[in-house]
C-alpha cells in the first residue's frame, strides 16, 4: 500500500508514536518544543493532503487490522472530519510556533518535556475523535485528549490553575461518562458500535424510549464537554489560568471537537431515523444556544481579565455553532461547519495577540495593559483586526459565518427573525468588549507605576503567526471557497443521501 | 419474573443517582472522586448486564465446543476492560491534583478554597 | 439459582454505595469503596464476565483503594460535615431516575438470548475467532486484534495518566520540608516494626508476582490479559512498599526506569502496528507478521498484550511511588 | 454408595461452615470494642471459611478445581490471622485502649 493510502491512520499514529518518546527527552533547552512542533507540522501537512483527497474523491474509508467494519474498527474521513483534522493540527502548529517564549516564561524549564508530551497526546486524542467511525472509540480518544488537557491546564503559573483543572476534570469526566451511557443504550438497542452501521439498524427500534434516552445522554455528555451555556463554568476558568499557548490551542479547537461529535450523532444517527423525536432533541437546544450567546457576550463585556473575557466570548461563539446544528436543516449544517472553521481562525488570532501582550506585560488584566497600543503597535493592530473579524464586519471571516448563520436561521420564518435580532444584539455586545480593549490599548495612559521601558514588540515568531492568522481571516473573508465547498459536500452527504 | 430481569437496570439507576449526588453536592475533593468512581462503576454494571445469556458460560471456547453451548457476549466485556482502566487513570490524576491543591491552599474543601480565592 | 445470587450481591452493592457516600471519615469512605468494588467484581463474575471481574477486583478493590489511602495520608481525613441535605440536586436526579426507570420496561431482560445485543456482531465474533485467530479466550481476541485500536487508545490513556501525575506532582511544595521521605519511612519502620507482616509479605509477594505473570501470558486461554496482569503486578509492588516502606519500593522500582518502561510499552504497541503497516497489511493487521496468518495473530496478540501489561504495571507503580514518597505536611 | 457419603459429608460441612459464618457475624455485632470484634471476625475467617472450602472440595471430587480450592485454603490460612494481627497491632499503636481491660484495671487500681 502506498504511503498516501495510509494517511488516515498515520495522521493519528504519528503523534501517538512520538509522544511517549518525547516524555523521555531530558529537559535540555527547547528540544522537547522542537520535537513537538515538527510532529505537529507533519500532522498538519498530512491533514491538508487528506483534505485535498477528500475534496476530490469524497469520503475515505480505512479498516484497521483489515477486519470488516462492523466487526473491526473503521475510520471514516468525510469533509467535516477532514476540516476538523486541519483545524486541530493547524491550531496546534500555530500555538506551538507562537507560544515558545511565553511557555518558557510561564512554565519552568524542568517541566517542559512532560508538558509537550501531554500536548501531543491532547492533539492525538482530538485527531482520533475526528477520524474514527466507531462510537466507543470516540469515548477512548475523548479520554486521551481530556486527560492530557487537564494536565496542560494544571501547569499554569498561578495556584488557581489547580482548582480550574480539577473542576475541568470533574466536568469532563461527567460528560464523557454520560456519553458512554448514551453509547451503551444505543448498543443495547442496535447491537453494534460502528456509527454508520448503527444508523442503518436504528430505524426499526427508533420509537422505543431507551433510544430517546440514549440521544438525550449523548447530547448532554457532549454539551458538557463543549461547555454549552448552562454547563460552561469550567471553560473561562481553564482558559484564564492555563499557560497562554495552551489557551491558544484549546480556544481554537478543543471544545469544537465535542460539537463535531454532536453534529455527527445528530445528523447521521438521530435525524434520519428518529424523525419527529429528533427535532424535539434539537429544538430543546435552541433556547440554550440563545442563552449561551447572550449571557456569554454580556458577561464578557464586564470581564476585567483579557483571557477570561475571550473565554466567555468563546461560550457565545459556540452558541452560534450549536444554533446552526440544532436547526436540523442543510443550511444549518453548512452554517455550523463554516463557523467551525472561521471561529478557529478568529480565536487563534486573538489568543496569539493576547499571548504577546501577557508575555511583555506579565499580566492579562485589562487595566494593567494600558498603553499597549503605543508600545506594541503590531500586536495590538493584529488584536483589533481579529476583533473586527469576531464582530463580523464584512470582508472578514466572521462576517461569512454570520451571513450563512442568519440565512439558515431565516428559514425558520417568524422565530428566525427573532433569532436574527438576537444574533445582531450579541454582535453589538461583541463590539463593546472589543472596543473596551481598544480604548485601553490606545487612548489610556499607562498606569504610572508601570515601567514602560522594558516593554517592546512581541517576539518575531509570535508576530509572524499573528499576521498569518489575520491575513487568513481576511482571505477567507473574501474568498471562503475552501470551507464552503467542504460544508456543502458534507451537507449533501447528510441530506443528499449519498451516505 | 420481571423483578429479576430488570433488577440490574434498577441498581444501575440507583448507583447513577448516588454517584451523581456525591459528585455534585459534596464539597470535599476526595469524596467527589469517590462519587465519580461510583458513577463510573454504575456504567460498568449497565454494560455487563447486557452480556449475560441465560444458560451461557464465559466466552472461553476451550477445545472443540459442543454445538449447543451458549456463550456470554464478549463485546461489552472488552469495552468495560477499557473503561475500568480509564476510571483508574482519571482517579489517579484527580487524587494527584487534590494533593497539590491541599499543599497550595491548605485544604480540599470547596468552601475554604472559594473563600481564599475571593480574598486574593 | 445463579441470578438469585446476583440479586443478593447487587443489593449488597447498592448498600455499600450508599454507605460510601454517607461516611464522613474519608478513610472509612475509601474502605467502603474497596468493599463496593469487590462486590461489583463478584457480581461481574456472576454475569459470566470473568476477565472484567479479575480486572475490577485487581484495579477497583486493590489499586484504587491504595491510591485513596496514599492521597488521604497527604490530605485531610475528616470531611467538613455540612448537615443540610440539599433538595434541589436530589429532585433533579429523582426526575432523571424516574425517566430511566420507565425506560427499563422496554429494555431487553437480563439473559434474554433474543436481545439485539446478541444478534449482529457478537455471534460473528464467537464463530470467527476459532477460524481467524484460533485462541480460546474470545475476549482477549477482540481486545487485542479485532478492536486492537481501542486497546491502543487505552494504553495511551493509562500512559497519559502516568505522565500527568508525574507532571502535576513534579512541582515540589514551596514550604520548607521538615523531614525527608527516607527519614520519615525509617521512623515509621522503627515504630510499627511489622516483623510478622514482613515475613508473611516475603512469602506472599513472590506468589502474587508469579500469578500476575501467569495471568499475563496465559491470557489467551484463561481469563486475564494485560490490564489485570499489570494491576496484579503493581499490587504486589505496592504491598512491598506498604510493608517495607515506600522509599524501599521507590529504590527497587525507580521513577526514571518506570517512565522509560512505560514509554517502551506504549511504543511497543504502536510499533507492532507500524510493523504490520510496513509489511503491507493495514495498521494493526497481525496476519502479515508471519507466513501463516494464525501464527501471525498469535505473535501479534502476544506482543501487544505484553505492551499493555508492561505499561499498566509501570504506570501504576510510578503513581504509587510518586504519591507514597511525597513528604507530608 | 461412596458418592452418597461424600455428598452428605460435603453438605454437612457446608452447613457447619455457614453456621459459623453466622456466629461470627452476630459476634461482630454484639462485641463492644475493636479487639473483641477481631475475635468474633476471626471465627468467620478461619473456621467458617475452612469448613466451606473443605465442603466444596469434597463436592467437586478429584479435579483441577479441588487443587485450586486447596491453594485458596492455604493462602487464607496464612493471610487471615496475619491481617487480624496487623489490625490489632496498628489499633494498639494508634492508642485505642481495650475497653474491658480498662474497667477491671480501674476497679483493682492497677495500670491497664
Amino acid at each position: 500500500m502506498s504511503l498516501a493510502a495510509q494517511f488516515p491512520v498515520l495522521v493519528v499514529v504519528l503523534p501517538l508514536f512520538v509522544a511517549p518518546l518525547l516524555a523521555l527527552l531530558a529537559n535540555r533547552g527547547n528540544l522537547p518544543w522542537l520535537v513537538a512542533i515538527v510532529t505537529s507540522a507533519l500532522t498538519f501537512a498530512m491533514a491538508i493532503a487528506l483534505t485535498a483527497q477528500v475534496m476530490q474523491t469524497g469520503v475515505i474509508y480505512y479498516e484497521l487490522g483489515n477486519w470488516p467494519v462492523p466487526f473491526g474498527i473503521g475510520l471514516t474521513i468525510g469533509p467535516l472530519s477532514a476540516m476538523m483534522l486541519m483545524i486541530i493540527s493547524g491550531a496546534s502548529t500555530v500555538a506551538l510556533a507562537a507560544g515558545r517564549e511565553s511557555m518558557n516564561a510561564e512554565v519552568g524549564e524542568e517541566h517542559q518535556a512532560l508538558l509537550y508530551s501531554c500536548w501531543l497526546l491532547a492533539m492525538t486524542g482530538l485527531l482520533g475523535i475526528a477520524v474514527t467511525g466507531d462510537a466507543f472509540n470516540i469515548f477512548v480518544f475523548m479520554e486521551i485528549s481530556s486527560l492530557a488537557s487537564y494536565v496542560l491546564v494544571a501547569n499554569g503559573p498561578k495556584r488557581q490553575a489547580l482548582t480550574a483543572s480539577f473542576k475541568y476534570l470533574v466536568t469532563g469526566t461527567l460528560g464523557a461518562t454520560f456519553y458512554l451511557i448514551g453509547v451503551g443504550y444505543l448498543y443495547m438497542m442496535t447491537g453494534t458500535l460502528n456509527i454508520a452501521d448503527m444508523a442503518t439498524r436504528l430505524a426499526d427500534v427508533s420509537d422505543t424510549l431507551p433510544v430517546m434516552i440514549a440521544g438525550g445522554f449523548v447530547i448532554l455528555g457532549v454539551a458538557l464537554k463543549a461547555a454549552l451555556f448552562p454547563m460552561h463554568a469550567w471553560m473561562p476558568n481553564a482558559y484564564q489560568y492555563a499557560p497562554t499557548p495552551v489557551a491558544i490551542f484549546f480556544a481554537a479547537c478543543a471544545t469544537k471537537v465535542a460539537l463535531f461529535v454532536m453534529l455527527r450523532f445528530q445528523y447521521e444517527l438521530f435525524l434520519p431515523n428518529l424523525g419527529p423525536q429528533a427535532s424535539f432533541l434539537s429544538s430543546w437546544l435552541i433556547p440554550l444556544c440563545v442563552g449561551g450567546f447572550l449571557v456569554g457576550s454580556a458577561v464578557a463585556m464586564f470581564e476585567r481579565d483579557l483571557k477570561r473575557m475571550l473565554g466567555y466570548s468563546s461560550v457565545a461563539q459556540l452558541g452560534y455553532i450549536v444554533l446552526g446544528i440544532s436547526l436540523s436543516s442543510s443550511a444549518g449544517v453548512t452554517a455550523a461547519m463554516i463557523h467551525f472553521f472561521n471561529h478557529a481562525l478568529i480565536k487563534a488570532a486573538l489568543f496569539v495577540a493576547v499571548a504577546g501582550m501577557v508575555l511583555r506585560f506579565g499580566s492579562s488584566n485589562i487595566e494593567q495593559l494600558a498603553g499597549v497600543g503605543k508600545r506594541m503597535p503590531l500586536t495590538t493592530l493584529g488584536f483589533v483586526l481579529a476583533g473586527v473579524s469576531l464582530i463580523g464586519v464584512p470582508l472578514t471571516a466572521g462576517f461569512i459565518s454570520k451571513w450563512y448563520l442568519i440565512q439558515a436561521v431565516l428559514e425558520l420564518g417568524g422565530l428566525g427573525i427573532l433569532l436574527t435580532i438576537l444574533i445582531l444584539v450579541s454582535s453589538l455586545m461583541a463590539v463593546v468588549y472589543i472596543w473596551k480593549v481598544v480604548e485601553v490599548a490606545y487612548f489610556k495612559e499607562p498606569v504610572d507605576g508601570q515601567s514602560m521601558l522594558g516593554v517592546r514588540e512581541a517576539p518575531m515568531p509570535l508576530l509572524v503567526m499573528l499576521w498569518v492568522l489575520v491575513f487568513a481571516n481576511i482571505w477567507f473573508g473574501i474568498d471562503p471557497s475552501i470551507p464552503i465547498t467542504l460544508a456543502k459536500q458534507e451537507a449533501a452527504g447528510f441530506f443528499g443521501g449519498a451516505r | 419474573m420481571t423483578l429479576l430481569g430488570l433488577y440490574n437496570y434498577w441498581i444501575f439507576i440507583l448507583l447513577l443517582v448516588v454517584g451523581l449526588y456525591a459528585v455534585l453536592v459534596k464539597g470535599n475533593y476526595v469524596k467527589r472522586m469517590i462519587g465519580l468512581g461510583i458513577f463510573q462503576a454504575a456504567v460498568f454494571l449497565l454494560y455487563i448486564t447486557m452480556d449475560k445469556v441465560e444458560g451461557g458460560t464465559g466466552p472461553i471456547m476451550r477445545g472443540v465446543p459442543e454445538p449447543g453451548q451458549l456463550y456470554a457476549n464478549p463485546l461489552p466485556q472488552v469495552l468495560i476492560l477499557t473503561a475500568i482502566v480509564v476510571g483508574i487513570a482519571v482517579t489517579a490524576l484527580g487524587l494527584a491534583l487534590a494533593i497539590r491543591i491541599r499543599e497550595e491552599y491548605g485544604s480540599i474543601e470547596e468552601s475554604d478554597i472559594r473563600r481564599q480565592d475571593q480574598e486574593s | 439459582m445463579i441470578s438469585l445470587l446476583g440479586f443478593m450481591t447487587l443489593t449488597l452493592v447498592a448498600v455499600a454505595a450508599i454507605a460510601t457516600v454517607l461516611a464522613t471519615n474519608l478513610f472509612v469512605a475509601s474502605m467502603w469503596f474497596g468493599i463496593f468494588s469487590l462486590l461489583m467484581a463478584s457480581n461481574f463474575f456472576i454475569l459470566d464476565a470473568a476477565d472484567v471481574a479479575l480486572t475490577e477486583a485487581a484495579v477497583g478493590a486493590g489499586v484504587s483503594t491504595v491510591l485513596f489511602m496514599g492521597a488521604l495520608a497527604l490530605t485531610g481525613e475528616k470531611e467538613a460535615i455540612r448537615a443540610k441535605f440539599s433538595w434541589f440536586p436530589m429532585a433533579v436526579l429523582g426526575v432523571l431516575a424516574l425517566a430511566l426507570f420507565v425506560a427499563t420496561f422496554q429494555q431487553p431482560m437480563l439473559g434474554d438470548p433474543l436481545a439485539p445485543v446478541h444478534q449482529h456482531v457478537a455471534p460473528w465474533y464467537l464463530e470467527q475467532t476459532p477460524l481467524l485467530i484460533n485462541i480460546p479466550n474470545v475476549v482477549t481476541a477482540i481486545l487485542a486484534s479485532f478492536r486492537g485500536y481501542d486497546t491502543l487508545g487505552e494504553v495511551i490513556v493509562i500512559f497519559t495518566a502516568g505522565i500527568g501525575v508525574l507532571s502535576v506532582l513534579s512541582f515540589k511544595p514551596k514550604r520548607r520540608q521538615t523531614i525527608s521521605s527516607e527519614a520519615l519511612a525509617a521512623k515509621v519502620r522503627g515504630v510499627q516494626h511489622h516483623s510478622i507482616l514482613r515475613v508473611v509479605g516475603k512469602l506472599v509477594i513472590p506468589l502474587l508476582m508469579l500469578f500476575a505473570l501467569v495471568v499475563q501470558f496465559h491470557g489467551k486461554y484463561t481469563p486475564g490479559g494485560g490490564f489485570s496482569a499489570g494491576a496484579l503486578f503493581a499490587a504486589a509492588v505496592m504491598l512491598y512498599g506498604i510493608l517495607e516502606g515506600a522509599d524501599r519500593s521507590a529504590k527497587a522500582m525507580p521513577e526514571k526506569a518506570m517512565l522509560r518502561l512505560a514509554a517502551v510499552g506504549a511504543t511497543l504497541y504502536t510499533g507492532v502496528g507500524l510493523v504490520c503497516l510496513l509489511l503491507g497489511g493495514a495498521f494493526l493487521d497481525y496476519n502479515v507478521l508471519w507466513s501463516d496468518p494464525l501464527i501471525g495473530q498469535y505473535v501479534g496478540i502476544l506482543l501487544v498484550e505484553f505492551g499493555v501489561g508492561l505499561t499498566v504495571t509501570t504506570v501504576l507503580i510510578l503513581i504509587f511511588n510518586a504519591i507514597a514518597n511525597r513528604p507530608t505536611y | 454408595m461412596m458418592g452418597m457419603i461424600l455428598e452428605w459429608l460435603s453438605w454437612l460441612l457446608l452447613a457447619a461452615g455457614g453456621f459459623f459464618v453466622l456466629v461470627g457475624g452476630v459476634g461482630v455485632m454484639r462485641m463492644p470494642d475493636l479487639y473483641t470484634r477481631i475475635h468474633a471476625a476471626s471465627v468467620t475467617e478461619t473456621l467458617g471459611t475452612m469448613l466451606i472450602l473443605v465442603g466444596l472440595m469434597l463436592h467437586s471430587g478429584l479435579e483441577l478445581a479441588t487443587f485450586k480450592l486447596l491453594a485458596i485454603l492455604v493462602f487464607l490460612l496464612f493471610t487471615g490471622p496475619v491481617s487480624s494481627y496487623a489490625l490489632g497491632n496498628t489499633a494498639l499503636l494508634g492508642g485505642l485502649k481495650p475497653e474491658l481491660g480498662a474497667q477491671d484495671a480501674s476497679k483493682e487500681g492497677c495500670e491497664p
